[in-house]
């Protein structure tokens, strides 16, 4: 048997807002964990275009010191930044073979 | 600066894992509008695949790092009119913009869209259009394009069927609103993206500005996800999805090609179209000569 | 005032019959009693017969009901009473205030009518205001036939709505009117 | 002295918004609220009103702009009636799950079919489960007076709900009678100023407003929610003392008592028709039969115990009701009178009454049958039906 007083302080401690509001920070997805394939990038063949960076739907590649650089905390290794790139500097790889 | 820099300068309003289909060039559109609108932004994601995939937010925590808020799939125009009208009153300058899909957009939403568009609500209303309501699966809605398989406009064991219905052309519809602004945008052409969001920034303070955004649906259409981008540049290429703005009831057309794709290179890209016989993608190539035709005399005016 | 009075005015639409209604109210709140008009609910068009009710009373009125039982009845244009009953739940003793250009004897009223009010509003409004607008003219005659409430409220309230010549209409409607008292 | 007006009761509607000078009003008409938009057009015109108006395309509209503005920190206000209400039941039902105290004037009128544009507040009671507080009113004072009460019972922080001020179609709403009209400086006092602290769409301070949320928090907001109802109960009773105190005009808060100090038997009503009840009762009194009169005022939240109280000592009561329960064979009015009653462990005959629907008049001569009836029923009796002779 639940008891109610108890259940309606647990209740009343979970959240402080009484209307549905999030303001406890940023809900974030660990979608690094979804890629099967792995983007690899060739920074001697990468041409510095950016067209990589400008398609990455997750925004896993960022520019730094004038090189692109593939984060793969949220990349779900979808492959557009290697279909798209101009310069086959990019290869997807097999997570598991790496 | 160039694109890219521009770009790489900017904060990413959206939380960086939220849970959108591998390869969504919605996702991508969504994070690059909202890198140029910026943290002064109050944004609104009805029910939709942005909504179902997080960016709202989960039970306590938000989903983007600017307020952000579900509005119901009939009425994201008349809510962001309610803001506006506030922010208004109290002398504060805010982007109010909703980020909706074609189902809350031409279907359940278009009576306070137009109605909004017909009062001038200073407003910045974005359409992903992925021709259908994707976060239920795949059903028709009337963005559907001719011939289209979906769950709810099924193919024959024989092959034959699809949507019988064309595709509401609702760029159109919003630009005989004479808003303030309209343009089409293709998460292929970024940069034509990213200029037509700062027009759209600039022209809020007039009207209504309306952004018909092309988004091939990698789930419900059947496209391999390294794919997204080309398909989506296929669709401008082949005129099937022509990129066009329309300023001050002027119509331009930003992307024009001398000998444009036959619309198969396209079709035959995309599964919700592989029981399409010679006869039909004939049919679909006159349609979008048709419209292509119409543009093209309205741009000439 | 001896407790409460209950009118029904008879009319058309187009001829201001819950405006003069309503000008009974403002009137009577204004001579520090108490008042209340319901039109009868329909959709008004021009033409078609129209009903408002209105109660004054010395005390505060709670009910807000249509009026079934009327102490007086007024009706503002001569045809009405070929299309409704106008007669119909009319308490013994009471008022008809009636625009027509006939003599009393040529009329057919109701035994339980005591006090007839007479007057040719079409033709004094025709020539005061160049329409057969009747409501102003006859709400002076109900003033002369009833004295319930003041012909100077009646006329200021009618002034500030329509102007000048529709106070006039007033007066006229009260100096005009021919008051029968019947057997 | 105050300053008065002779006005119907729509007018009464739109001057109380137009005291209060709400910042966003967005408003569509329909039968027979139509003329409160009228008058706001009008008084906004003339520079009366200084409420930014949205002129909506739709009733959808109306609440959803208003959802948005108080969403970003707006004092609202709107109106509508029957159909009206029914095509903004989506967004209704969500500014009460949101915490907005969103005022709204609802015409009540009967709900179709068949087609009818006239009054009964069907429409109002249909959505009384929709987590609005719902006040209903007797004559266009109440109107006005209830409409500045409504943003101090709502924004109140123990409470913070949206508000439905109800008045019946055509019997208030085209109802000409003298309604006392405060200043403006006083009822800006009596209100005090809107400050939401608990949900608002800024971006000086991000928030998501209304995240996908679980099972187990949604249970929390719904009971944080029903808490803040029983929370108005007090708060409603508290402002009409507070009203009464500053203008002078009382109405009993939660339930208004009319002879009730020695009633045997009584008779229950809400509305407009409230005004001839007490015409039959005072009628029964002089012929020496002990009823008294509670006149319901609020619907949402219910005022249990004080009907319990009210209801202590009589030997068996009525409910007229002006609308009905489908699935129940009475009225609404009557079923919560009934199940408040259960608590209190005081069983005692009585008789629900439906009548007036569709704009059908309620009469003084039916209140006295329908008086004489309660004092007739010595078990519970059938729903009777008060029809025209």
């Amino acid at each position: 048997m639940i008891n109610v007083e108890e259940r309606v302080a647990l209740m009343e401690f979970k959240s402080k807002y009484i209307a549905p509001v999030g303001a406890d920070g940023v809900y974030v997805i660990n979608t690094g964990d979804w890629r099967t394939v792995r983007p690899v990038l060739d920074q001697d063949k990468c041409i510095k275009c950016g067209i990589c960076f400008m398609y990455c739907p997750v925004n896993s590649i960022v520019k730094e010191d004038g090189k692109f650089i593939i984060k793969y905390d949220y990349c779900k290794g979808c492959g557009i930044c290697a279909h798209e790139c101009k310069s086959d500097a990019i290869i997807m790889i097999q997570e598991a073979e790496k | 600066m160039n694109i890219i820099d521009k770009l790489n300068s900017k904060e990413d309003m959206i939380s960086p894992g939220i849970s959108a289909c591998i390869g969504c060039n919605v996702e991508l559109t969504l994070r690059t509008c909202m890198k140029v609108l910026g943290p002064n932004t109050i944004l609104a994601i009805p029910p939709g695949c942005m909504g179902g995939v997080g960016v709202v937010g989960w039970d306590m925590m938000s989903g983007a790092n600017c307020p952000v808020f579900f509005p119901l799939l009939d009425n994201p125009a008349s809510m962001l009119a309610g803001i506006k009208l506030y922010y208004e009153r109290i002398g504060r300058k805010v982007n109010v913009v909703a980020f909706a899909g074609d189902g809350a957009t031409v279907d359940a939403g278009f009576q306070c869209l137009s109605g909004a568009a017909e009062r001038g609500d200073k407003i910045i209303y974005i359409c992903y259009d992925n021709e259908g309501y994707m976060n239920t699966g795949y059903q028709r809605s009337s963005a559907t394009s001719k011939y289209s398989w979906t769950s709810t406009t099924p193919v024959s064991t024989e092959g034959r069927g699809g949507k019988k219905e064309h595709k509401k052309d609702f760029p159109m519809i919003m630009a005989m609103h004479d808003i303030a602004y309209m343009a089409t945008c293709s998460p292929a052409f970024i940069q034509d993206m990213v200029r037509k969001i700062e027009k759209a920034m600039e022209k809020q303070e007039k009207g209504l500005a309306y952004i018909h955004v092309f988004n091939p649906c990698l789930t419900g259409w059947g496209i391999k996800a390294e794919e997204s981008i080309e398909v989506s540049r296929l669709s401008v290429e082949t005129n099937f999805f022509p990129l066009y703005e329309v300023i001050d009831g002027q119509f331009k057309i930003n992307k024009e090609y001398k000998n444009p794709k036959p619309v198969k290179d396209y079709l035959t890209k995309i599964k919700k179209y592989s029981h399409l016989n010679e006869e039909e993608i004939e049919e679909i190539q006159e349609i979008v000569d048709e419209k292509w035709d119409r543009l093209k005399k309205l741009a000439s005016l | 005032m001896d407790g409460l009075k209950e009118i029904r005015l008879h009319g058309r639409g187009g001829l201001g019959t819950v405006k003069a209604a309503e000008t009974l109210v403002y009137a009577a709140v204004m001579d520090g009693i108490y008042g209340n008009s319901i039109p009868f609910f329909g959709f008004e068009r021009q033409g078609a017969p129209v009903t408002s009710f209105v109660r004054i009373s010395d005390k505060p009125i709670r009910p807000k009901n249509r009026v079934y039982n009327p102490h007086a009845i007024v009706v503002l244009e001569p045809t009405i009473m070929n299309a409704v009953n106008v007669f119909e739940g009319v308490e013994e003793g009471s008022t008809l205030v009636l625009n027509t250009a006939l003599k009393p004897d040529k009329i057919d009223i109701d035994p339980k009518i005591k006090t007839l009010a007479i007057i040719d509003a079409n033709k004094i409004a025709l020539e005061l205001l160049g329409r057969p607008i009747t409501n102003t003219v006859m709400l002076g005659a109900f003033v002369k036939a009833t004295g319930w409430v003041s012909l100077k409220n009646v006329a200021e309230k009618v002034e500030e709505l329509w102007g000048a010549k529709n106070r006039e209409a007033v007066m006229k409607g009260f100096e005009e009117a021919v008051i029968y008292h019947l057997k | 002295m105050q300053e008065f007006d002779v006005i119907n009761g729509n007018k009464a509607a739109a001057i109380a918004a137009a005291l209060v000078n709400p910042d966003v009003i967005a408003a569509y008409p329909i039968t027979p609220q139509t003329p409160v938009v009228e008058y706001l057009t009008q008084f906004a015109a003339d520079g009366v009103l200084k409420s930014s108006m949205s002129e909506v395309e739709s009733e959808l509209s109306a609440m959803s702009v208003l959802t948005g503005a108080s969403l970003a920190g707006a004092r609202t206000f709107t109106a509508t009636s029957s159909q009206g209400l029914s095509l903004m039941y989506e967004p209704y039902f969500r500014a009460s799950t949101l915490r907005l105290p969103i005022v709204m004037a609802i015409v009540n009128r009967e709900m179709i079919s068949p087609q009818t544009v006239w009054g009964g507040p069907q429409d109002s009671i249909s959505v009384r489960d929709a987590g609005w507080l719902q006040i209903y009113v007797e004559d266009n004072q109440e109107i006005l007076d209830m409409i500045i009460q409504a943003y101090k019972i709502a924004e109140n922080k123990d409470v913070l709900l949206p508000i439905n001020i109800c008045y019946d179609g055509f019997y208030l709403s085209h109802m000409t009678e003298k309604v006392f009209i405060p200043e403006q400086e006083k009822v800006a006092k009596f209100i005090g100023k809107y400050n939401p602290e608990h949900i608002i769409l800024d971006p000086k301070r991000p928030m998501a407003v209304d995240p996908l949320t679980n099972g187990d928090l949604l249970m929390e907001y719904r009971y944080k929610h029903l808490k803040s109802q029983q929370n108005a109960l007090k708060v409603i009773d508290e402002t009409d003392s507070e009203f009464e105190y500053l203008f002078g005009r009382s109405y009993g808060g939660l339930i208004e008592e009319y002879r009730m100090e020695d009633a045997e038997i009584a008779i229950l009503v809400m509305g407009s028709l409230t005004g001839a009840a007490k015409e039959a009762v005072d009628i029964k009194r002089k012929k020496g039969v002990k009823i008294g009169l509670i006149k319901v005022r609020a619907l949402r939240p219910f005022p249990k115990e004080r009907i319990i109280k009210a209801l202590g000592k009589i030997r068996a009561f009525g409910v007229v009701d002006r609308n009905v329960s489908f699935g129940w064979n009475t009225g609404v009015v009557y079923q919560e009178v009934k199940s408040a009653l259960y608590e209190s462990g005081k069983i005692v005959p009585s008789v629900p009454f439906v009548g007036g629907l569709g704009g059908e008049d309620i009469t003084v001569k039916m209140m006295i049958e329908s008086i004489d009836k309660i004092n007739s029923i010595e078990k519970n009796h059938n729903t009777v039906w008060l029809t025209r002779e």
